[in-house]
């Protein structure tokens, strides 16, 4: 069956071209069909396929299978990149949960779309999302993941842009995806360094010549690993280039779900999981991802603080938790990272799916328009709560689990490598506060207290509530893979999940280690720690939203500090800034050129004929007009002004070879002082 | 100073001063009149260098050829209103200096070129048998291929002057 | 002695006149009169340094060159004429639709 | 005489053509017919000369058919048939007769020809002035609208002029080196270069980068592809530049090879300026034509990056780069010229709103054509650039190369403006139906962009094992 697995990302392309080249010919029944189908199918493919690459070689061999020669990189034929695809354990992981939340997305898509213009592109859109998706995480080579990688970053912009009869989300959609071209770039410098250096792009012949000798390439090794990471942060929503996804939430519900939550927006942290062996050469380019991973998880968590629609929240929290990702990552625990994707797919998801249901019932993203959903919206409530428990860090949830990992992770490496990295577990310890306070209060907010919206909510139908219940089980048991230590030798349960990624990060002499040991009682004393955040963080959202129903005590709050929740609320003007310095200067230096094309030089020239009197003046003599119009002085100078107004926009031929010969000049000239 | 030095600098002068002339005189007519100085003298420069064939073609192609087309193109078009115009484009100051400029940096480079002894054409031109045949030789020879595209070169020039002088009444 | 130098910077000095001629005359026709120059110009390069190596080929590369001036007047002066019916003008200044 | 005979059979098809016009036999169909006949016999021609003919001097040195050679004349043969088949409406419409467009186009893809597979200085310039002066005409065509001579003479002016200071600059090459050949110069090259091949090389350079539109020479090209006939922009924008990037290669490395030390100063200089230059202008541009003729600036400086590198890839990007172009950017221009309606339909930013509604499968294609030109993988754009920017990366130029990535990276900025008003933006009135030759140039654009994206195995392969250029 493992001989199949290219019809994992086949089957959803096989979907987009019957839907999307039907238009929207084909009625809506067989569009979900076709489009459920598929992703289906790749579904119960992917997880075959697993199995039998399990049963039959075990997951410490990578299983691959060529489709056919791309790209040769030399003349020599064993350095050809093919178009193939690699099962190994990192890609096992990301297609199961890929092919899993999406399928349950596209059955919630059903519903949630059935009163849209736009259904058969939405799921043609959809489905090619999941062809992307699925390339990028089995490829085997970095250039097939760079398809798959602009692939997402395609369907990204073209669903986020899917309302395109509103403003908002079509420049939404571009935001989206000129952030992720910055990105982008830094990914497709890293790969040319890598095809320069090592000669192939393929994994398993990039990361042998890697491990059989480190020392060979430790200093382009660090130069590869920022360029990568440059490129994650572009996907992945992390300081500076985080600014498109909060915007993204103008596309559909599912879209942010599925693409801005459990799915695209991960793949920065498996790119830098899979590319491990460069950040551990480079202790530098390590200490770059974790502080950057830290700072961004503060960052967007007090982002999160004050927004009101729904959709923000989460975003925020998203790129958060991205953050926490990228921090155990950093400080080289590329399981527990990956960790964190797995079970960060199902709660995140479940609570979109949920918002989106939330937004179905109340026509609405305003949190302050909604409230007392829990007795009208059961399902949707208790999914919710569930997957709030998750990623607050409540243990038996999922989130505890793998967040109570990258905790530990962190104080471990603190205590055995740096100590500046306390700091890291000090910045994450507050984010986790903050994180189980906002989605707290977002859950006070919306289910409890009176209704405060227009219209009356109803539960939303079978096809949008059985995949949140899916989810909101999912985010209660996927925990239980990756149980810490202590627990496992407790209850003689193992920790699967980090036995399986094993193999995706051998001990290589001279690269950082991966694997931290704590004392038993350490990693007990963390634990609690962590519950105690959690739990501080819910009872003050508990003693500011519910015990408060009048909410004075936040309203005293807000008004004591106007401006601190002024700049919270506008995201600490970033978005300001950067259209300000980045956005405006690229455009204020286009302009600039167009002006220099057309007026400088020609303003050049003229300058040189009008600004000094005596070539004026010699002009005058040799002709008749310009005497003339001296004479006529005021004439002469209205002319003047008109004719270098006019000359500023050129496009006579003699200032284009004026031009020319310039250039002729000043390239023999520059050869003349090079002499 | 030699005889031939002597002829050097007269017609050198000359062609300057019709190149000048081109770019001065007030009228396009006066301009072609001017040109001609130039290219008679730059012909007359050639047979000094013994290139006799080329002073001919010169004569012949552009003193007859081209510059006949030149002037029945000024008697078609622009012989009238001229006078009230200026001349010059307003960049000309500048235009000058960058002219020089250009002008001194090619000197500053052609000045001292590493060029040995003149071979001189005799060697080339006797085993010809004249200079002519010698030109046959490498134009016939080593040049037939450019030589035929050359060919279609002209067709091309010719049916685009008669397609672009036809064209372009107004609508 | 007259050198090759000698036509060099004769040449050289035709090849900035003929090019200011390009830059400064509005007159279409005059402009084109100004490419004849720098033509010629690399005509005077060619005889010398034909006359330098000993050998033919600067020769017959003027005689191309004559050739494509040729054709380059016979097409420049098509368009002039196109444009001149067209605009009524033969300045090339004046022919401006196209900018920015 | 079998390495020119695919040139002697175009030749003979367009003399045909300029034949029927005296005749008066000036049927729009026939002309179209024998003109796609005479490519298609020359294409013929050219794929049965074997592997033993090439690389060999013919006709005493002054052209030599190799690989490089050999791959290139199939390009300009393929822009030439697009652009016939593109022109099928607009020439109608105009009412201009197919049969002198048709011929001056086979006579100008004679000196490309030349052009490509010159290997002497006198050889390639009389090719390259066969292809301009029928350039000049082409871009004059549109009859009747003034903008269209306007092209006409800026590009006359400019081009006579740079070709003057080509002109003057192989002839102090040959000065320096005593030989026309390419070959031969790259032999008897003095060592170190002196004064006299600096100012030749410098001042070929220039000439050469006028051709290929690199900024600082660019200034004609925006004027003249907006003026000129919109089939004609999309034939200056691939066959003229790619037969000149065949020169040029030619030139700077076989014959200057020895010396790239020197002359990489100045390229490496032009091709930053181009390649930033030409892709921020097009930003400002709402023209669409205007703003392809910046962005194909834009890609003239990719292409020198791969001149730059001296190396495997580089050269092998510089064929691969024109070959993807070929479809991307004449695909685009026959979007926009179906889209032609009134006057200058199509060629406003605007006129794009709403295509994906009115003409899906055209949007389609156009979105193929611009994520080629942006180079997004799985389009044969980003094979080229792959080997641009990896050819520059090996051969040491590091920065141009990430400036050109990060340019290529705006490009999706300018490009997107029409993917957004395609797709997202309110529909406009119905346009109406093109004649099939349009379509079918649509079609074979499309094809070829997605073939060669998914599969440049067979051609990469070729130019990967045999040495490009005859030295």
């Amino acid at each position: 069956m493992k001989e199949y697995i290219y019809l994992v990302p086949l089957f959803p392309l096989l979907g987009f071209l019957l839907i999307g080249f039907t238009w929207s010919r084909m009625p809506r029944k067989w569009v979900s069909i076709i489009g459920c189908t598929s992703v289906g199918l790749s579904t119960v493919l992917g997880f075959g396929a697993i199995i039998d690459w399990l049963l039959t070689m075990g997951s410490h061999h990578p299983f691959v299978k060529t489709l056919y020669v791309w790209l040769p990189l030399k003349t020599a034929v064993p350095l050809d990149i093919p178009f193939a695809f690699q099962l190994d354990a990192l890609s096992a992981l990301m297609v199961a949960f890929v092919t899993f939340v999406g399928f349950w997305i596209h059955i919630y898509s059903m519903g949630y779309m059935a009163h849209e213009e736009g259904y058969n592109r939405f799921f043609a859109y959809l489905n090619l999302f999941m062809f992307a998706m699925l390339t990028l995480v089995l490829a085997d080579n970095f250039l097939l993941m760079f398809v798959g990688w602009e692939g997402v970053g395609l369907c990204s912009y073209l669903l986020i842009g899917f309302y395109y009869q509103e403003k908002w989300p079509a420049d939404s959609g571009k935001k989206a995806f000129i952030v992720n071209r910055i990105g982008d770039f830094g990914f497709l410098v890293g790969i040319f360094f890598i095809a320069t250096h090592f000669g192939t792009l393929r994994y398993e012949e990039v990361f042998a010549k890697l491990q059989a000798d480190p020392g060979a390439y430790l200093g382009v090794a660090g130069i590869i690993a920022l360029c990568l990471f440059v490129g994650a942060t572009g996907k992945s929503a992390q300081l500076p280039l985080y600014v498109w996804l909060p915007d993204a939430m103008a596309g559909p519900t599912p879209v942010s779900a599925l693409i801005h939550a459990a799915t695209m927006v991960t793949a920065g942290v498996y790119m830098v999981a899979r590319c491990n062996l460069f950040f551990r050469a480079s202790p530098t380019a390590m200490a770059v991802v974790a502080v950057v991973g830290a700072l961004t998880a503060l960052f967007a968590a007090s982002m999160g603080l004050a927004q009101t629609d729904i959709k923000k929240v989460l975003a925020y929290s998203t790129i958060s938790q991205l953050g926490y990702m990228f921090l155990a990552a950093g400080v080289g625990a590329y399981a527990v990272a990956m960790f964190h994707v797995f079970t960060h797919a199902f709660f995140k998801a479940c609570l979109f799916l949920g918002s989106g249901s939330l937004i179905h019932a109340c026509h609405t993203n305003d949190i302050f328009e909604m409230g007392g959903l829990k007795k009208v919206m059961k399902t949707t409530h208790w999914t919710f709560l569930f997957s709030t428990l998750a990623i607050a860090g409540i243990p038996i949830w999922a989130g505890f689990f793998s967040k109570d990992a990258i905790l530990a992770s962190v104080f471990a490496f603190a205590q055995h490598h740096h100590g500046w990295a306390y700091l890291l577990y000090g910045l994450a310890a507050v984010t986790a506060f903050m994180t189980a306070f906002y989605m707290f209060r977002l859950y006070f907010i919306v289910f409890h207290g009176e209704y405060r919206g227009h219209g009356h909510p109803h539960e939303s139908p079978r096809s949008m509530t059985l995949p949140l219940q899916v989810l909101g089980i999912g985010s209660l048991l996927v925990g239980l893979v990756g149980v810490p230590a202590v627990i496992s030798h407790l209850f003689h349960v193992p920790n699967v999940i980090e036995k399986f990624l094993h193999p995706l990060t051998p001990e290589v002499e001279g690269l950082a280690e991966t694997t931290f040991h704590l004392s038993d009682s350490m990693e007990w004393i963390l634990i609690f720690g962590s519950i105690l955040i959690a739990c501080g963080g819910i009872a003050l959202a508990w003693w500011l939203y519910k015990a408060d129903p009048e909410w004075k005590r936040i309203k005293a709050f807000t008004a004591a500090f106007p401006r601190l929740h002024k700049t919270v609320f506008n995201k600490y003007y970033v978005d300001e800034f950067y259209d300000a310095t980045a956005v405006g200067g690229t455009i204020k230096l286009s302009k600039a050129s167009a002006a220099f094309d057309q007026g400088v030089i020609d303003g050049t020239v003229n300058g040189m004929r009008h600004a000094t009197v005596g070539t004026s003046l010699l002009s005058g003599f040799f002709d008749l007009r310009v005497v003339d119009g001296a004479v006529n002085g005021l004439a002469w100078l209205n002319k003047f002004c008109g004719d270098l107004f006019r000359r500023v926009q050129t496009g006579v031929v003699q200032n284009y070879v004026f031009v020319f010969a310039l250039g002729v000049f000043l390239s023999l000239g520059l050869y003349l002082l090079l002499k | 100073m030699t005889v031939h030095a002597l002829f050097f600098y007269l017609f050198a002068a000359l062609a300057l001063l019709g190149a000048v002339g081109v770019v001065a005189l007030r009228q396009p007519i006066q301009g072609a009149v001017s040109l001609l100085l130039t290219l008679l003298s730059v012909a007359a420069l050639f047979l000094l260098r013994g290139a006799e064939f080329l002073a001919a073609a010169q004569i012949v192609i552009y003193a007859g050829g081209i510059l006949a087309i030149f002037l029945f193109a000024i008697m078609f078009v622009a012989y009238r209103e001229e006078e009230k115009r200026r001349r010059w484009h307003p960049q000309w100051p500048a235009a000058v200096v960058l002219g020089l400029g250009l002008a001194a940096t090619l000197l500053a480079f052609l000045l001292r070129p590493a060029l040995g002894v003149p071979a001189g054409l005799g060697a080339a031109q006797a085993a010809a048998g004249g200079n002519t045949e010698a030109l046959a030789e490498v134009l016939f020879r080593t040049y037939l291929v450019p030589f035929e595209v050359i060919s279609l070169f002209l067709i091309v020039a010719m049916v685009g002057g008669i397609l672009m002088a036809s064209w372009g009444v107004k609508r | 002695m007259i050198t090759a130098t000698h036509y060099l910077v004769l040449s050289a000095c035709l090849f900035g006149i003929g090019a200011v001629g390009v830059m400064v005359r509005k007159n279409l026709i005059t402009l084109l009169l100004s490419i004849e120059l720098m033509l010629n110009a690399v005509n005077l390069n060619l005889i010398a340094f034909s006359h330098q190596w000993g050998d033919m080929l600067g020769q017959v590369f003027a005689i191309f060159v004559m050739a494509v001036a040729a054709g380059e007047a016979a097409i420049g002066l098509g368009i002039i004429t196109a444009i001149y019916r067209n605009r009524g003008t033969v300045e090339a200044d004046q022919v401006r639709g196209m900018e920015g | 005489m079998t390495v020119i005979l695919p040139a002697i059979l175009l030749a003979a098809a367009g003399l045909l053509l300029l034949l029927l016009r005296l005749v008066n036999l000036k049927r729009d169909g026939v002309a179209l017919g024998v003109a796609l006949g005479g490519l298609a016999a020359a294409a013929l021609a050219l794929a049965l000369i074997r592997p033993p003919a090439w690389g060999l001097p013919y006709f005493d040195g002054t052209v030599t058919l190799d690989p490089a050679g050999f791959f290139l004349q199939f390009v300009v043969f393929g822009a030439t048939a697009l652009v016939l088949l593109l022109s099928w409406d607009y020439i109608r419409e105009g009412g201009w007769g197919m049969t002198e467009y048709a011929a001056l186009l086979l006579l100008a893809t004679v000196g490309m020809v030349f052009l490509i597979i010159s290997t002497d200085f006198l050889s390639l310039y009389v090719g390259l002035e066969t292809m301009a002066l029928a350039s000049y005409v082409l871009a004059g065509y549109a009859r009747g609208e003034g903008r269209s001579f306007e092209a006409a003479m800026k590009y006359f002016v400019l081009g006579a002029f740079s070709s003057a200071v080509l002109l003057y600059g192989i002839s102090l090459i040959y000065g320096a080196t005593g030989t026309l050949n390419l070959i031969e110069t790259a032999r008897l090259l003095p060592t170190p270069p002196g004064k006299l091949y600096l100012a030749g090389m410098v001042m070929v350079a220039c000439g050469m980068l006028f051709k290929v539109a690199a900024v600082p020479f660019h200034l004609w090209t925006p004027d003249v592809y907006q003026g000129a006939p919109t089939p004609i922009t999309a034939f200056f924008s691939i066959g003229p530049k790619a037969a000149a990037f065949a020169a040029f290669l030619r030139i700077f490395s076989t014959a200057f090879g020895t010396t790239a030390r020197e002359w990489s100063i100045l390229l490496g200089l032009a091709c930053v300026l181009t390649m930033v230059a030409g892709n921020l202008m097009a930003i400002v541009q709402d023209n669409v034509k205007r703003m392809l003729a910046y962005s194909s600036i834009g890609s003239a400086g990719f292409v020198l990056l791969g001149l730059l590198a001296q190396n495997t890839w580089g050269a092998t990007g510089v064929l691969y780069y024109l070959f993807a172009y070929l479809f991307a950017i004449t695909g685009a221009f026959s979007v926009v010229l179906f889209l032609k309606t009134k006057e200058y339909g199509g060629e406003r930013v605007d006129d794009f709103r709403g295509l994906s509604r009115r003409h899906p499968w055209i949007a389609f294609a156009m979105l193929v054509f611009l994520l080629s030109l942006i180079g997004v993988p799985g389009t044969a754009g980003f094979v080229g650039k792959f080997f641009l920017f990896g050819g520059a990366i090996q051969g040491g130029f590091i920065l141009p190369a990430v400036i050109g990535i990060l340019m290529s990276a705006v490009s999706a900025w300018y490009f997107f403006r029409l993917v957004v008003n395609m797709y997202i933006a309110p529909e406009e009135p119905e346009t109406e139906r093109r004649g099939w030759p349009v379509v079918l140039a649509v079609g074979v654009c499309v094809a070829g962009t997605i073939l060669f994206g998914l599969w440049p195995m067979a051609v990469t392969r070729f130019l990967l094992e045999t040495p490009l250029l005859a030295r």
